[in-house]
């Protein structure tokens, strides 16, 4: 994938802007940037075809002495992550920030600013990450924090002033809390505004606290989602795997391979199932919900659980599949497909549901694009977009699949995307079981050295999932997760503006937000200020 | 009389058990078991022993909840009593205050819904008005028609039909439940309820759904031409089977939004109207 | 009518609820449920609680015992323990059954009896642990019940008193 | 109203059990498999429980999450407008224990230290049944849920044993 000339185009455009190479390492290149010349060379990578991946901060003070932020950027067509360091001394935390050029950037730099307590120049911050009651000039992510350190609380009254049509925290649509306001002229919705980060509950921290060591953090990883936790484990593993060169035996890629495939099948069909309850298809529904629960029981008997598998270790997995579980798996695909195929038939008839879907929450390629969308719902606008093929990691590179793409980038588009993918997935198990080589699970000799450095990124149910790792002694010294919803929240803007407003459920479902991936850190607002009030005019 | 007196009140009685059916044959297309049949007469006996909370509002509150139900009684009793002697064949009073009484319970429930101090309430509220501005003048058009036992046959049909529709409309199944709309809503009109007065609520959601069933029987039972107490217990036989195919329709169908709802309602009925017009017109 | 298909679907596939707790649950044989500890093989050597993600195990010296705790309140069901137990004393069953009323009933408790170093009196390992220590490879008595610390001093002297350093 | 009888309330909704899903922050798995639970494989609702949308519907809550500090305000809000009695199943290790991350500085670390701030804010819980699991099976939803209603036994007891003499 990666080419030399490619590369070199790549570090002369940096060095151009005074940004010099630090390390390269497989398919990553480290450039060191001081904190003037960042933009500029956030800028040249953007102008390269560049998309943010995600920035995090670092407290490196007991390495260097300073503090770092690093942002990483992809370069799908090359297949190369190009990751900028700045250092910023810790007696005056400042950097410039790259959100007039890299809008994607805007979230995770104010992650940086409220944890580590770096503040961000040239673009708008404001105290919005944590709960509100946090006290000023503490920074969870600074070492000096324990991460079982608890300031004070003020039990508030919150919410009491409720200018719009509140959705959550607690809404039947969503079950998890969080907050929509949508702001409506009759039914239709003008603006929403977001308050979410309610699941914050400090796993980065925890992970390089005293209480972890390298083997227990699949297990903290994987509960970071209750319904994508494999890709979350996943990717943790293959990121240190990566840092400290361990060669996984292939069985084990392939066995991962299969699961995290299998994971994408139940979440689809429970995806699809809440689509259907949200358009008043209780049946869709149900009928969605038996067919996943031959999926459900599947994953028992391969990992020992139905969610939150527990089979990822680092340098391989637990359980070897035998033969008894190939029949089982090869059995349950095909009813599956069989049993699919006659349903979405079915659900597709119904004609609230396509008359619903359709046209209601489109998001534009151009948008797609400009707020760095993944997952299905960049494929739904008509961006390919897919880290199986653009990153092939574990078993991907063996098996032949299609990306399903559509352009109208309505919800409609984005169910369908899920309901090809459920093929597809199909498709990849099999020909996963077929090429299923030998060999053992598990290495179990291996030698993590501290201060490596390494990105990993699978393809969620949802999207890009990506992790990053800093190496330590015996447990992470930083461990940054981006989950994929992460990416696509930002795009719930554009899409319900104009939908009407019983549609805004199905519109906020049909990123399948996944908000407890998203919070794991952070605490956001993003409340614009800006009041409009509300008309409740007659519904028509 | 007395046995449309029989009628209604056995028929009242039956409403949450043939609603308790209506779950079950649902569960039964979800390819599950389903609560018991008596389930809705449980939730209702529940709701009873829970302590009142008089929501913001108070006794004007409960009156209008109260009233609500009366109304639905009442209007139920009249369909009986038109039942004993079949639909052709009722007073202009009867008829009349049939299609008052509908629109009574429609303003009741608006009423209780957007006295509350609460946002999903209001536009659930306001969502009702909408859906009952566009399926009550057809409905009482299509009523009074049958009623004042005028038209051929084929004009009969069309007006029998345009009254299905639209009674399947007030009895607030999917794809019209949309004042409800729990997805959206959070239950809508009804969540600020809690205890009793909640089963008030329910009770009368059941009575709605009895009354929008009763009517289509009836419609039809008037077609075979029966009268008496024969015709009263064809009435009462033909509507948990009114109440089954409901039942089966709001299954596979999905939920309608305000907007689409309202036109398609709008098409359906005008076309069906017109062509009623036309028959008419035609002496057909 | 194809909106109607899902009725055929419905017909066809009838009934598939489990009508659990009357009828067995969805378990498949390698379902990982409650861990069993088994006091007669647990060393109380604490290899379990080094592992366990959650800190659902516990291992707490108090006094002349130590008490290996497990709250199956915050077990997270990974089966680790079981994996790197010594002793094999740790087993996964199939239990899913646990709800309780207090906390306090879900947690199970092995009690292990503290050895004390000969010397100085500090509580070294369990009782248990020790006992296995020894029936593996014999020791005399006077090194197996000496704590580590008085071990080092009680080398550190005898090495000076090799060397000559005297008799202060 | 300090003391409910709740022998009498157990009795009242022993038939119709309506249920009021609270997530404190967990991660999503056991809020799934309560949906799972209503499906039709496992399908609640024959013991007449059903989903609602409003805590002042629901006979029982049923409660799942650590209780992160962000969501406690609301957790709060929510249970008081439950009536009483107040009768909560809590679900998961995570609202059991605390779970993984029972003792980290976002977190409350569970159900109990709830129940302690809920007491403080003049909120009473009149009954607790707290079901392990990560994340609970629906069968362990609806075990935990007849216990509550006091219709199984509870299996589950303190066990202290001393280690064997070898």
């Amino acid at each position: 994938m990666k080419s030399d000339s490619s590369l070199s185009t790549i570090v002369k455009a940096l060095e151009e802007v005074g940004a010099f190479v630090e390390e390269v390492r497989d398919s990553e290149v480290y450039f060191r940037v001081t904190r003037e010349n960042v933009k500029a060379a956030a800028r040249a990578l953007y102008s390269l075809g560049a998309y943010l991946k995600t920035c995090a901060g670092v407290d490196e003070r007991e390495l260097s002495g300073l503090f770092a932020v690093y942002y990483i950027f992809g370069l799908d067509d090359h297949g190369v992550d190009a990751v900028l360091r700045v250092l910023v001394p810790q007696d005056d935390p400042w950097t410039v920030s790259v959100v007039p050029d890299v809008p994607a950037a805007d979230w995770c730099e104010l992650e940086v600013r409220d944890l580590l307590g770096i503040d961000f120049r040239g673009r708008l911050t404001k105290r919005l990450v944590l709960p509100e009651d946090w006290p000023e000039g503490v920074y969870p992510l600074r070492k000096e924090f324990k991460y079982d350190e608890k300031p004070p609380r003020v039990l508030r009254e919150e919410l009491s002033e409720e200018v719009g049509i509140p959705v959550g925290p607690y809404h039947p649509a969503l079950h998890e809390p969080e907050y929509f306001e949508l702001y409506v002229e009759g039914e239709r919705v003008v603006d929403v505004a977001y308050r979410g980060f309610h699941v914050h509950r400090g796993i980065e921290k925890l992970a390089e606290s005293q209480r972890f060591t390298y083997k227990q953090v699949p297990f903290l990883a994987e509960r970071i989602c209750g319904i994508c936790g494999f890709v979350h484990s996943s990717c943790y593993v293959m990121a240190v795997e990566k840092a400290a060169g361990i060669v996984v035996p292939e069985r084990a890629e392939f066995i991962r391979s299969i699961v995290l495939e299998v994971e994408r099948l139940h979440s689809h069909l429970l995806w699809l199932g809440v689509a259907a309850h949200l358009l008043g298809y209780d049946a869709g529904f149900m009928h969605a919900w038996r067919i996943r629960e031959q999926v459900m029981v599947l994953a028992e008997y391969l990992t020992g659980s139905r969610k939150t598998y527990g089979i990822n270790l680092i340098g391989g997995v637990r359980k070897d599949i035998n033969t008894e579980k190939i029949d089982k798996v090869l059995k349950t695909i095909t009813d599956l497909r069989k049993e699919f195929t006659e349903l979405v038939k079915a659900m597709l008839a119904v004609p609230q549901i396509k008359s619903r879907a359709s046209g209601t929450g489109v998001l534009t390629k151009a948008e797609a694009r400009a707020l760095s969308v993944v997952g299905p719902v960049a494929r739904a606008s008509g961006l390919y977009r897919d880290v199986r093929k653009d990153y092939p990691y574990l078993a991907y590179k063996r098996v032949s699949f299609k990306v399903p793409l559509y352009t109208e980038g309505d919800n409609l588009a984005r169910l369908l995307v899920r309901v090809d993918e459920v093929f597809e997935s199909i498709e990849i198990i099999k020909q996963l079981i077929d090429m299923l080589p030998g060999g053992s699970v598990v290495v179990e000799e291996y030698d993590i050295p501290s201060g490596r450095r390494a990105v990993a990124a699978i393809e969620a149910p949802r999207g890009e999932d990506v992790h990053f790792i800093i190496t330590g002694v015996g447990r992470p010294y930083r461990w940054r997760v981006r989950a994929p919803t992460y990416q696509n929240i930002p795009a719930l803007r554009a899409m319900l503006r104009g939908t009407p407003l019983a549609d805004a459920p199905l519109t906020i479902a049909s990123i399948d937000p996944c908000f407890s991936c998203t919070d794991r850190v952070t605490v956001l607002d993003v409340r614009s200020g800006r009041k409009s009030f509300i008309r409740l005019k007659q519904g028509v | 009389m007395l046995y449309s007196v029989a009628a209604a009140v056995l028929s009242l009685a039956l409403a949450p058990v043939y609603d308790g059916l209506e779950r079950k044959i649902r569960a039964a297309i979800h390819t599950r078991i389903g609560p018991p049949i008596l389930q809705t007469w449980y939730d209702i006996l529940k709701l009873f022993t829970k302590e009142i909370v008089v929501p913001v509002g108070g006794a004007w509150y409960t009156l209008v909840t109260a009233l609500e139900l009366l109304a639905l009684i009442a209007s139920s009793a009249i369909l009986y009593h038109i039942s004993s002697y079949g639909l052709g064949h009722a007073t202009l009073l009867e008829s009349v205050a049939f299609i008052v009484l509908t629109s009574v319970v429609a303003t009741l429930a608006i009423v209780r819904a957007v006295s509350q101090n609460n946002v999903f309430s209001v536009v659930g509220g306001f969502r009702e008005f909408s859906l009952m501005l566009s399926a009550e003048p057809f409905l009482a058009v299509s009523f009074l028609l049958l009623a004042s036992g005028a038209g051929s046959l084929a004009s009969k049909s069309i007006a029998t039909a345009v009254l299905a529709v639209s009674s399947y409309v007030i009895s607030g199944r999917v794809p019209y439940d949309i004042a409800e709309a729990e997805p959206e809503l959070a239950s809508g009109v009804n969540i600020e309820l809690a205890g009793p007065l909640l089963g008030l609520a329910t009770i009368s959601s059941v009575l709605k759904k009895l009354v929008s069933a009763t009517l289509t029987a009836l419609a039809l039972i008037s077609f075979v031409g029966l009268s008496g107490l024969s015709s009263l217990t064809a009435v009462v036989i033909a509507t948990p089977v009114v109440w089954l195919v409901h039942t089966v329709v709001s299954t596979i169908l999905g939920r309608s939004r305000v907007d689409l709802a309202i036109r398609f309602l709008y098409v359906l009925l005008f076309f069906l109207s017109s062509t009623l017009v036309l028959s008419f017109g035609l002496g057909l | 009518m194809s909106v109607a298909k899902i009725l055929e679907i419905a017909l066809r596939t009838g009934r598939v609820t489990r009508r659990y707790p009357y009828e067995p649950p969805l378990l498949t044989p390698e379902f990982r449920g409650a861990v069993k500890i088994d006091p007669s093989k647990c060393w109380g050597c604490g290899a379990c609680v080094k592992v366990c993600p959650p800190n659902a195990l516990t291992l707490k010296p108090a006094g002349k015992e130590a008490t290996l705790e497990y709250f199956v309140g915050r077990c997270i069901f990974c089966g680790m323990c079981a994996e790197v137990c010594p002793a094999k004393a740790i087993e996964v069953t199939k239990e899913f059954e646990l709800s309780a009323t207090s906390l306090e009933d879900l947690k199970s408790r092995v009690i292990h009896r503290l050895a004390r170093c000969s010397i100085c009196g500090a509580p070294i390992w369990t009782e248990a642990e020790l006992r296995t220590v020894v029936k593996s490879s014999p020791i005399a008595e006077e090194y197996y019940l000496v704590c580590p610390k008085c071990r080092k001093e009680r080398f550190a002297k005898a090495a000076m008193l090799r060397l000559g350093a005297g008799s202060e | 109203m300090s003391s409910v009888n709740i022998a009498k309330a157990l009795r009242a909704i022993k038939k119709s059990v309506w249920v009021y899903h609270l997530n404190s922050g967990s991660c999503n798995a056991c809020d799934i498999e309560v949906l799972d639970a209503l499906t039709p494989y496992f399908d609640v609702e024959r013991f007449g429980i059903k989903l609602v949308g409003s805590p002042r519907h629901a006979d029982v809550i049923l409660f799942t999450g650590p209780v992160t500090r962000e969501s406690l305000p609301k957790v709060v809000k929510t249970i008081k407008a439950m009536p009483r009695p107040r009768l909560i199943l809590v679900l998961g290790s995570c609202g059991v224990g605390g779970g993984i991350w029972w003792d980290t500085y976002s977190t409350l670390g569970g159900f109990k230290k709830l129940e302690e701030i809920l007491r403080e804010n003049g909120v009473e819980v009149d009954r607790v049944v707290y079901v392990p699991g990560c994340p609970v099976r629906p069968e362990a939803i609806i075990y935990g849920m007849l216990l509550l209603l006091g219709l199984v036994e509870q299996k589950s007891k303190r066990v202290e044993v001393v280690a064997s003499e070898g």
